[in-house]
């Protein structure tokens, strides 16, 4: 019997190296897998890549992360946030690396991972500072730049429903990045609000197929915070 | 506020700006609002004029914003803040919503601007090339994908320098989008001949507008 | 109040014009929008490019619509059926002309141009005929060949159900090319199963937004025909 | 049905071949079943072992064929069949589907073949490179797709001719993807030396199957 479901946060999060790329979904608070997140900070591992939209916010998750000196280097789109002081201050003294991504591109090339694209044309950024240096050609009467697939070796993945195959929902906005993630790293863990038998979720309401998913735990914490 | 001894007129607040641009965007058009400014603008089209707001986070049909205390904490939009649904309104995920603006499903996106040249060139991410970690979200994908551009802000600066140019001098968002401009004393054109005047507060007359104005303008 | 509904066949194919390239959704008999292809085929547009997966079948539908020589072009991945003897006809007498496309990369090709991509890589169709003349090119260990987005003027779809924004469902495999090519069209004609009520189709159940949709018709004509 | 003087044994039948290959399918592999002799293959692998059958056309998750009478005409697989779903099943549209499969996220593909060669290379869609019209359907994408790439087929055409082969003379499919083959004589893995016999039907020798193998076969 197929049972993806993980019981401890230590078997989800066993076996991510050091120097993994991880993919973070969620936007804001909504959909952020930050029980995973505070299990990968208890994990270990070191030499990171993080991708995601923003680069954290207070002290805690994936900025908890980047002050204990985890974090090599992050990919986002939106590193400045209210609170976004640790990973400031690291970047300004040089020790972490941005790639900053226009928003649509990271997801483009977060998808592209996933559906086997090495690398894909996109108008945005063309003629900007993010453009430069990425090879640009003409299709038709606009010119475009070559964007690569961004890959992970982990997703971590916030779902309102999972079921034993690994099959899910998500909430309201919520959804965002993680349908996307899921399909793109080599492992893919799953926190869940919600536990369903096979079948509770009807097939065609399934939002991403078990496929994508490697492992789940039932992490039932409730709203996110307000703001 | 008079601004000069001569012409006498009343520059518009943010919320005139918005209320201003909010005017000319017609029912059924797909709009996507930026943060700040733009965001304004949803409050000034009349519930019985349906337009649909979109969200770079995946959400298709926004209504007004919550009652205090009534809000939903799992549906915000790309600003951050919690919003409502409509009745048809719909959830994509990122990739999808992304594929929306860059497939040129949107109608209108309207963003804030530091700077927008006669050109169509958009700055309105960072302040300089060596800005530390400037976040630039989804704005160049809105403005290189949107089937228009129009840009809010103000006419100059605090200190008084034009935000209308005849180059940008910022690092640019996107090259040659910008459609329209709508600031607190007009409203631009973006042409192949340049910046057009298509309308001024009362009381504005041209020359006084040019003389504020870094571009050229042209009169309707 | 928007109202993408239409009364009549002639107000939904209104303004199809010769030379037209039309997306048509649908695979093997199922979720295939019958009623709007006869609607096409009394229209009169002629000189089309049609793009579907398969080349018709019988004396019907595509099929008809080719008999009557108004198809200059198919792409399509799989021209051959148990029943495609008017395609192939023509085909042999040179009077047709056809793109053959692996059906994925036929898919993801409609996908981009929905999602404004002009041209994406992929590994499909590598050192096979189909990939000969196409640009081909190494992404890390591997060779990919570069295949160009596939919009169509106008996509005729069919749903299950509509509202008037446009919103759609569609049913189990009646699925599969309908939301791809909805995306992919200029002008996207859909033939519903169902009318419902604004808002009566779940915000996070919405299959195919109402952005991707122009006219909606309701054609209420059941199953799909047993084979 | 023996076949030489010296060796006596009994080639597999097609279904034979289907069970063959389905003892080697292990649980929780997701898994796409080509039209024709691979689709036999799901009758072969027992209910309690769960495999997850994928389809072209955005089925994930089918179980056996339809009662007659008892059809869903909104249920297809890729070969146009009547299937039905699994608890557990899942629809996903086109673009979606075969994201799946050239996203490397399938474990197994099964396909038919006219040729496999010893580098791994498949033909399996055309005849000729003039073939009036061939249908390619899913097949390249497949190939060069899925994890593994497996193929069941007669170990020769009917008029005995090896289907087994150094190089493919039909048009290929994808080149270097054939990870196994399961024919009606053996089993074979394309390794960096080529072929390599795995399994051979009862009574079969290393020599007899050679010798009816266009490729040059290697011992386990």
């Amino acid at each position: 019997m197929i049972d993806k479901f993980v019981r401890t946060m230590a078997e989800a999060m066993d076996g991510i190296a050091d120097g993994a790329t991880v993919l973070i979904g969620g936007f804001g608070a909504v959909g952020q897998p930050n029980a995973l997140i505070d299990g990968l900070i208890e994990q270990g591992a070191k030499d990171l890549t993080i991708v995601l939209n923003n680069a954290g916010s207070g002290r805690v998750g994936v900025s908890r992360l980047m002050e204990l000196r985890r974090v090599r280097r992050i990919v986002c789109s939106f590193p400045r946030s209210s609170d976004s002081t640790v990973f400031e201050e690291l970047y300004k003294a040089g020790l972490i690396e941005l790639e900053l991504v226009p928003q649509g591109t990271l997801a483009e090339r977060i998808r592209a991972a996933g559906a086997g694209i090495p690398a894909f044309y996109t108008a945005t950024s063309v003629g900007t500072l993010l453009g430069q240096g990425k090879e640009e050609r003409r299709f038709g009467e606009r010119n475009y730049v070559m964007e690569h697939a961004l890959p992970g070796d982990v997703a971590l993945v916030e779902a309102w429903q999972a079921d034993r195959w690994g099959n899910l929902t998500f909430r309201d906005s919520g959804r965002n990045f993680n349908p996307v993630m899921a399909t793109a790293a080599r492992l893919t863990i799953v926190q869940t609000q919600h536990v369903v038998e096979l079948g509770d979720i009807p097939p065609e309401q399934v939002m991403t197929p078990g496929i994508h998913v490697d492992r789940v735990l039932h992490v039932p914490y409730g709203d996110p915070p307000l703001f | 506020m008079p601004d000069t001894a001569v012409a006498s007129y009343t520059p518009l607040d943010r919320k005139g700006i918005a209320r201003r641009a909010a005017d000319d965007i017609p029912e059924g058009w797909y709009v996507n609002l930026g943060i700040g400014m733009p965001t304004l603008i949803a409050d000034y089209v009349p519930a019985d004029r349906e337009v649909i707001f979109h969200s770079e986070n995946g959400v298709l049909g926004m209504g007004p914003a919550p009652e205090p205390g009534h809000e939903n904490r799992w549906l915000i939009n790309a600003g951050k803040q919690y919003v409502t649904l409509r009745p048809g309104a719909s959830y994509v995920h990122h990739a999808d919503s992304f594929a929306i603006i860059r497939g040129g499903h949107l109608d209108l996106c309207v963003l804030g601007g530091f700077e927008v040249a006669e050109n169509g060139d958009l700055a309105n991410w960072a302040t300089s090339a060596n800005d530390t970690a400037p976040a630039v979200g989804g704005a160049m994908d809105l403005a290189a994908g949107a089937k228009r551009l129009w840009v809010v802000t103000d006419h100059t600066t605090k200190t008084g320098a034009s935000k209308i140019v005849s180059r940008c001098a910022y690092p640019l968002t996107a090259i040659g989008s910008v459609k329209r401009v709508y600031t607190n004393l007009c409203v631009l054109d973006v042409e192949p001949r340049g910046f057009v005047v298509r309308w001024m507060v009362d009381g504005l007359d041209f020359d006084t507008l040019q003389a504020r104005t870094d571009a050229k303008l042209n009169r309707d």
